[in-house]
């Protein structure tokens, strides 16, 4: 009747345990390498050319010392905020769709699918989509062109993330707010919306962060701009595109200027994702699921 | 003051499976009225009938009258106005995560459009007060948030946000139990109280509790209402030999 | 909900009832053996089982306290609890009336024997059958056979009364016998207990399978 | 708070006994207002349409995209027919165009870049979730995330002046000794190339994927974790029974989304993969995604075919993605079958 | 797990009982009031007592059924609502031995008055005090107190036996006051049983505060 | 067959709150054990060190002794193994969902390497019997998940699980507290079987329930083990005033 397990084995399965973490250690490792090894560089290379007039001054020509990247930081700027405009929003409501009322299997089925190819499309199809959208029937390339591209491919990030969070968000909570007699657009607006909202708002940041460094469908919209503009019908600067084309330069100081611009993008993410972040406190950056 | 309700010839589908036949009842005005019966008899759907939220579920379907006092709700009124009238408490405490104690409270009539501030405090109070909560939460109304307090007062809270609206109907499915003994006993204890004010509909597993704290009791078997008496009458003497069996646990 | 070891239990405890009834039953029975044919030797018989019964009234007791306190028994289940601890103690007193009666028979064949015109054994064997009765309708769960049992007492209060009448003018036309006729007159008096006890035992099943408390409605007096 | 006065002011007058004869009792404050509230079924209706159209920008907006690059692309589309799609002739000064190495291109250097980044996001995943200490735990995501945040231009200078050297001066001479022999890994060896774009890739979707898992792993319930240590498992048998097979699914829909990002990934894949149009065995050897010659060559094209077989690159860049997500999914449904979808 | 109301239906529980019990033990009183001033005027109102008490039991047997059925009571509540249930009987039983002993003093009446050389008075007011001294003991859950009456049982039965020699000689002796030498002896007896129930509830509350069943142990006999 | 457990001073913490004071405590070996108590006071906490369970959490610390038969469970051997030695099931159940019936029974042989197919049948088909299962799933023992069950059946599925890799005691926190009455009685019954067989030692909330399965049952209070006495003496009689409240429900 009683059987006992065998005792062997025993050394194998502590041993693989082992083997297992250690895995798991070195991958972290390997991760976190590269991160520290770009990061690194970028200061080493970077820093240096950080002053108060980077952040203050317009480019110089060739040749000249001095300038900086006032014009491209507002233009990302405003580039940002048109996309999160039109991004964020339709991204939340489509999700909301798709959680609340995409009881239509085709329907919703469609829309996710639509939306995962619209996350695969590659940046420069999305540029050269936008360039015929808009900028060919205008006929100058516009800042609101490039805010148009970046909008469009915030929208499927949101949109995912806003389903899934709105799916974790418990069956209970919706009944708790129609039970007390609160219409069905209040009860989403004001409860489901709100109480997935640190979800929510990660996949925003997620979004937001991979569109400011987007470079590919700013070259036919935005297309860049060497003086600081605001206007949204006019070509404007922004930083990655800056830097692309710093980078691509020959000129040593241009090089040197991309790293700093790099990391000037780079802590502007990290500064205004981690801002929102903490006003909607919750860990940084927390991933979409 | 609660008022009666008046359920007849109700039947539920999710659906094509017939989860309740030919329902007639007739449940008194601030009294608690208990529904027992085994797990899938349809007690919950009964009660998510008489406040129409059987219809949030997309393949539930349903026929007969339903009269909250003189209101046929399945044909006088939208759904969301029955509710506003008919307060709900589920089985496992539900408050909404994001939002404060007083928030919470608050929801009902927020969420309405209802700002009078002053208003609002004092309604505040006198739920939580109802709901027996107040004295351990007054101090951290506006700090905790109402998934920060113990199982057993979310439970309470969830009570008080049901009684902020001033319903005139209360229903409880299982409201108790998720809940330790001691909680269990606070929730029974206040539904007690409230019966002279609400007509309170409980659905509970636990027997006992039905014996304690309803004057009638209803068993559902199969989606059928076998029987519905005078509590002492079924937990001492039923009249049909299935209410027996079950609650002398012959059952299955 | 299949309890089933729980409705083992009751049944268990009705077995046990059961035996103490027996032992109850069987007593009274040698006792009335022993006014019979005066036989000191089954009033010992009867005097000794005394002890065993009490001790099985105190175990149902207890099986019936554990039952409550951990069974949470229901509806018929809880009456049925109830209707043992009643019948249990109504047992142990028509236990107690065999002691009684065992006593007095004892007293009786100290003194010299005489001849009462009365009949004891048939008051006895009424009784007994009350009793008997009583027991099968709660073996039975038979409340018609219950309500038989009610409606004997009269015959049986009819009876001691007879009894009693007869042995008065005994004892006042033989004042010599007066110490018998005392005894006799005792004896019937426990007897018509006997009658009491099964009546209530009777009134305990009918409440038990029925729901319904009787005592005092068909009961025409007590 | 208090106030007897306001009390009875909102407070409905429960107490006080109904007017004989009066129909209606008198209604609390609460109550009139409520019951003079709309039932907002017209609201409720605006609001679902409104939903809808969102959900149907998305889809207007593919559609669009698809149609317009369609359209672009008709020229080409009529001279070269489905041959573009494996031929490998990429001359803009004869005419001649097929797209065959960019979708090769493409395709390897995604998979190459989920080879790499799979893995290693899920052991980081694990790491984070299940044997890191808990200090460590929120700097650790903390900085995995921080990966995502860095622009694609960065990664591919980066990728430029310290990946390519390092690949070419330290690593591809110990692959070429090593596995030179399967032909994967053989001369010449350039810096630039297929296994610098996958590297890089792999870099740049890392962090989608590992936060994704680690969410997902985290969401795992820890009875899930407990059932299995109560067996007597082992750490790691812990997370391969309970850990790794509840968070599938949601790994799945990690993998995809990165997936989806490498493919159309542009400007670092540009900066290190070599641009040459060719297919070759070898990692080491430079290659062209459908991406790189778009960012590449459009401002560039001379002639309305040459425009019109970019757009159609694009176009055929864009057909890629939907059949991989559509593969992708078929993998997830039918992985899933029988299993409940969603975790408790 | 303030269960305040449950705890409060005990109260209540308790309260009723020892309302029925009062009206018992001034049954009881009353009937030997009548006994001693021979007013049959006093024998209606004992009898008329005792509907009510059947009242009374059955109400608080159903009472105590309610709480066994819906409130799990466990431990001490649940030997306090046993122990109401037996007490219940008993004190029924106590009500029935005067409505009997009012009986005894009716046929009494009817007959010559004679002086009889027995201080059922005094049995009485012994049997009342176990009583209420028995019911002092459940009102305080006093044990010790509780104990002190089942020692009282043995003067009460060993004064009946006197009772019993006196009158079974006084018959023996004047055999024309027969009839009411034996009413008295009945009366006796029915005192003696008054004791014995005393007894009883003395027993039920040492179990119900103690938790320990004493029966059989403490008791030197029935 | 089962072991006994000797527990001796022992003492639990979670951070800087000390859960559990100086129990002290024998289980017999063979019978079932059931521990009560208030919300918090430290069942949980207990049962969980009693197969080095509370050590997973990384906050938790434990001091003293518990010997399971002869084995000192903290000094002896690893967790690993006494985890095996010792089967667990919880308040939810918790079946892999992702595993097949089957495969959840067999999960904890194949853990330990154990591959011999046919013996696994065996195994499986006994543990399923023994969990009271086997006529309910034996059709559909590798076609559905062992999350496609009800949740009574799922906790079950659980604890054949657990007698799967035949340990010698079973712990039990809460078992039956998240199933209907029915299921519940099926529990009920099983372990009631099965503690011929092993030693066990069941959490509950539900009085009625301990009374119904334990020989022994012990009263937790504040971390401390107020009293531990044969189950009839505890819910009829009991020692210490404080479980006499808590039984009585004159508490808090
Ligand atoms: N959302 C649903 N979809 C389909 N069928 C359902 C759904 N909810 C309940 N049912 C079915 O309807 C029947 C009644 O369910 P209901 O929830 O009313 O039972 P219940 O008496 O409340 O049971 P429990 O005591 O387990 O809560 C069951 O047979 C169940 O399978
Ligand atoms: N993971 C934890 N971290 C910190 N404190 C804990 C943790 N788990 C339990 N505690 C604390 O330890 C004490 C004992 O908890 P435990 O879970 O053992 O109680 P319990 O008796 O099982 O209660 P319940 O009946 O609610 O399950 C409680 O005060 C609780 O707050
Ligand atoms: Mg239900
Ligand atoms: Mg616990
Ligand atoms: O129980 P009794 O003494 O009244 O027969």
């Amino acid at each position: 009747m009683q059987q006992r397990i065998q005792q062997s084995g025993q050394a194998w399965r502590r041993w693989k345990n082992h083997l297992a973490t250690g895995t798991a250690v070195l991958g972290t490792l390997v991760v976190v390498a590269p991160l520290l090894a770009i990061f690194a560089y970028l200061i080493y290379k970077g820093a240096s050319s950080l002053n108060w007039a980077f952040f203050t001054k317009v480019p110089k020509p060739v040749g000249e010392i001095g300038g900086g990247m006032e014009n491209a930081i507002v233009g990302s700027g405003v580039l940002l905020t048109v996309a999160s405009l039109i991004g964020i929003p339709i991204g939340i409501a489509a999700g909301v769709y798709l959680a609340e009322f995409g009881r239509k299997r085709l329907l919703s089925n469609l829309v996710r699918f639509t939306a995962d190819v619209l996350n695969g499309v590659p940046s420069i199809v999305m540029g050269i989509a936008v360039y015929s959208l808009i900028v060919v029937p205008q006929q100058h390339f516009s800042a609101f062109s490039g805010g148009v591209a970046l909008g469009i491919m915030m929208i499927p990030t949101v949109t995912r993330t806003t389903e899934e969070m709105l799916l974790l968000v418990p069956h209970a909570v919706r009944e708790a707010a129609l039970g007390l007699g609160v219409p069905n657009w209040r009860s989403t607006v004001s409860i489901t919306l709100r109480t997935a909202s640190a979800g929510i708002i990660t996949g925003c940041m997620l979004a937001f962060a991979r569109v400011a460094g987007e470079t590919a469908p700013l070259l036919f919209t935005a297309f860049g701009n060497d003086d600081k503009s605001l206007a949204l019908n006019q070509p404007i600067a922004a930083l990655p595109l800056q830097i692309f084309v710093y980078a691509v330069s020959p000129y040593n100081d241009w090089h040197r200027l991309a790293w700093a611009g790099s990391l000037v993008l780079i802590f502007l993410i990290v500064i205004s994702v981690s801002l929102v972040r903490y006003v909607t406190s919750r860990g940084v950056l927390k991933g979409a699921s | 003051m609660g008022v009666g309700i008046e359920v007849k010839d109700l039947n539920a589908w999710y659906g094509s499976t017939h989860t309740l036949r030919d329902i007639h009842l007739n449940i008194p005005a601030n009294h608690a009225t208990a529904l027992i019966g085994p797990s899938g008899c349809g007690k919950s759907t009964f009660v998510r009938c008489l406040n129409r939220m059987h219809e949030t579920n997309p393949i539930a379907r349903v026929t007969g009258t339903v009269k909250i006092g003189d209101l046929d709700i399945y044909n006088d009124v939208s759904p969301v106005v029955i509710r506003r009238r008919i307060g709900m408490v589920f089985q496992r405490p539900n408050p909404f995560p994001t939002m404060s104690i007083y928030d919470n409270v608050a929801s009902g009539l927020r969420l309405n459009g209802f700002r009078n501030r002053q208003a609002l405090d004092e309604i505040v109070e006198r739920s939580l007060r109802r709901a027996a909560l107040w004295d351990e939460v007054k101090d951290d109304l506006r700090r905790k948030s109402g998934a920060s307090i113990s199982g057993g007062q979310q439970q309470r809270l969830c009570i008080a946000r049901a009684l902020a609206v001033d319903p005139e109907v209360l229903l409880m499915d299982e409201p108790a139990s998720a809940l330790d003994p001691i909680s269990t006993a606070k929730i029974e204890d206040l539904i007690f109280h409230l019966k002279s004010e609400y007509t309170i509909v409980i659905v509970t597993h636990n027997m006992q509790q039905a014996a304690r704290v309803a004057e009638k009791t209803g068993f559902f078997l199969n989606g059928q209402l076998v029987e519905f008496d005078a509590t002492t009458k079924i937990f001492t003497n039923p009249s049909d030999k299935r209410t027996e069996d079950y609650i002398t646990g012959r059952f299955g | 909900m299949t309890r089933i070891r729980f409705h083992q239990n009751l049944d268990d405890l009705k077995e046990k009832l059961l035996v103490m009834a027996g032992m109850a039953e069987q007593a009274i029975q040698r006792s009335i053996e022993a006014y019979r044919v005066r036989d000191l030797s089954i009033c010992d018989l009867v005097q000794r089982s005394e002890p065993a019964i009490n001790r099985q009234e105190r175990e149902i007791d207890q099986m019936a306290l554990d039952l409550l306190a951990m069974e949470q028994p229901m509806a018929i289940d809880l009456r049925f609890i109830l209707a043992v601890i009643k019948i249990n103690a109504d047992i142990e007193r028509v236990g107690d009336q065999a002691v009684n009666i065992a006593g007095r028979v004892r007293d009786l064949q100290a003194m010299p024997p005489v001849d009462i015109p009365v009949d004891i054994p048939k008051l006895a064997s009424m009784a007994a059958s009350m009793v008997r009765r009583a027991l099968q309708s709660f073996i039975d769960a038979d409340a018609n056979l219950a309500e038989s049992v009610i409606a004997m007492d009269d015959q049986v209060d009819q009876m001691n009364n007879a009894i009693y009448r007869t042995l008065s003018k005994l004892i006042h036309d033989e004042p010599s016998q007066t110490p018998q006729a005392l005894n006799v007159l005792l004896i019937a008096r426990n007897l018509e207990r006997v009658g009491d006890h099964a009546t209530n035992i009777a009134e305990d099943v009918i409440f038990w399978v029925r729901g319904a408390d009787v005592r005092h409605h068909l009961r025409t007096g007590s | 708070m208090s106030g007897k006065l306001a009390e009875r002011d909102v407070v409905n007058d429960r107490e006080s006994p109904d007017s004989p004869g009066l129909a209606a009792p008198r209604l609390s404050v609460v109550r009139q207002y409520l019951n003079a509230q709309s039932d907002s079924a017209g609201s409720d209706g605006f609001f679902k349409t409104l939903m809808l159209a969102s959900a149907l920008t998305i889809f207007a907006i593919v559609l669009f995209i698809f149609l317009e690059l369609a359209w672009q692309s008709r020229m080409a589309i009529a001279h070269f027919g489905i041959s573009f799609l494996y031929r490998s002739a990429w001359n803009p000064v004869s005419g001649d165009f097929g797209a065959r190495p960019f979708i090769y291109g493409t395709l390897v250097s995604s998979l190459l870049a989920l080879l790499i980044a799979v893995p290693l996001s899920v052991s980081t995943a694990v790491f984070i979730t299940e044997m890191c200490p808990i200090p460590l735990r929120r700097s650790l995501s903390f900085l995995t995330e921080l990966l995502a945040a860095i622009p694609s231009v960065v990664y591919g200078l980066w990728a430029l002046v310290v990946l390519v050297p390092l690949l070419r001066t330290g690593i591809n001479p110990f692959l070429m000794r090593t596995l030179g022999w399967t032909g994967f890994f053989e001369g010449p060896d350039y810096g630039v190339s297929m296994l610098a774009a996958g590297i890089i890739l792999a870099i740049m979707i890392l962090p989608i994927i590992s936060s994704i898992t680690r969410e997902v792993m985290s969401t795992v319930p820890q009875s899930q974790r407990e059932a299995a240590l109560a067996l007597g498992a082992t750490r790691w048998e812990m997370i391969r029974i309970s850990v790794l097979p509840n968070a599938r699914l949601g790994i799945a829909g990690g993998v995809i989304l990165g997936l989806g990002r490498a493919l159309g990934e542009t400007m670092a894949v540009t900066m290190v993969i070599g641009n040459r149009p060719e297919i070759a065995r070898s990692l080491l050897a430079p290659g062209y995604t459908m991406a790189s010659v778009l960012a590449n060559e459009f401002t560039e094209a001379t002639t309305n075919l040459y425009l019109s077989a970019l757009i159609e690159i694009g176009l055929v860049l864009f057909l890629v993605t939907i059949v991989v997500n559509a593969l992708a999914r078929l993998l997830i449904w039918s992985v899933t079958r029988g299993a409940s979808s969603r975790m408790a």
